[in-house]
């Protein structure tokens, strides 16, 4: 977070009330694959929301980049890819998975979203 | 409270105090109408679905092998298959 | 890149013939900004594309997360975000701005997406 | 082939050849229709929209000033404005 931004808030967000910003949400996945033993499914999370302006204020996982973007947009310059609320951080797995030998315990990383941000 | 698990070794049965989380696991190699334990021990994470104290499993597929396992959090909920899957 | 994935294309892709995958492009953003003396504007670029199966063929950032998220749209099961395409790694860029004591050369972490990954 | 920049410090005009790139830099402070050279020198990058040979301005508005910047890619194009903006 090292862009300046006004903290500005538009009309039309104050009118339309809080709105659902980029934050973790819980999500539960199967793990239905045939060489994935133990666990059948496990808690990966999910990143949801909006990415507006100001992220300042809401999110503390933002680049000077995306600040750049949203603001190009609310000049009125069209993206092709608009600034998208994703996993920034994530944390491993223990899996016991089936291999040709037998059974294994993996550590799988990048398993569970932990943190948020508007990228 | 922490939950004892049943531990299933290479040559002996035993038991472990779950120090990590309050979950125990079980595998078992179903065949011919039997279930042989195949690993027996301590989840690391209580929140991946072990919720339920006893041992119902669900089946796995795998090349040349139908696997039963379950999550269960109570003493030794591992050690037999309450309810199979 | 540390997931096990099935090298499936749909049929439906392969009928919609090559489709525009996640990928780095070109975008030069206006520094209008008060504070901000040279550049004008610079090359800041943009992560644009989609996010299908399978990843591994494509791109080289993806993680087990969006893979295991991937699989869930694909068995029917809705998602209320779905992988994005966005920077995974920034470079940072030097600005001459205007502060109340002059001007200062300040390099700016976060300014140039270089490389892009489905999250 | 890299470009000389003129350059200004405090207390002399000077010049310097351009290593990382071909691009100079002006910045000038405008008041009473008057331009007053502040900064010059190399700019870092060839892509920050350096295409121009001669120094054609943008006015900026800070706090309490118009200054005008330009960066152009040819020998001394930063020593004078050759096109205000």
């Amino acid at each position: 977070a090292h862009w300046q931004e006004k903290r500005k808030v538009s009309r039309q967000n104050r009118s339309a009330g809080p709105q659902a910003y980029c934050r973790l949400q819980e999500l539960t996945v199967d793990l239905h694959y045939d060489f994935i033993i133990v666990p059948a499914e496990y808690i990966a999370n999910n990143c949801e929301g909006s990415c507006q302006r100001p992220l300042s204020a809401r999110i503390p996982h933002y680049s000077s980049h995306t600040v750049l973007l949203l603001d190009m947009q609310e000049r009125g310059t069209p993206l092709r890819r608009s600034p998208c609320c994703v996993p920034v951080k994530y944390s491993s797995k223990e899996i016991i998975r089936f291999t040709g030998e037998g059974m294994q315990v993996t550590t799988y990383p990048n398993m569970v979203a932990v943190e948020c941000g508007c990228r | 409270m922490r939950h004892r698990g049943r531990l299933l070794g290479d040559t002996e049965h035993s038991t472990i105090l779950c120090h990590s989380s309050h979950c125990c696991f079980g595998i078992w190699n179903q065949s011919h109408g039997q279930l042989q334990a195949v690993m027996q021990g301590c989840w690391g994470s209580d929140r991946d679905g072990c919720d339920s104290p006893a041992c119902k499993t669900s089946p796995v597929h795998t090349t040349g092998a139908i696997l039963q396992r379950c999550l269960c959090r109570s003493d030794f909920c591992n050690a037999n298959v309450s309810q199979l899957g």
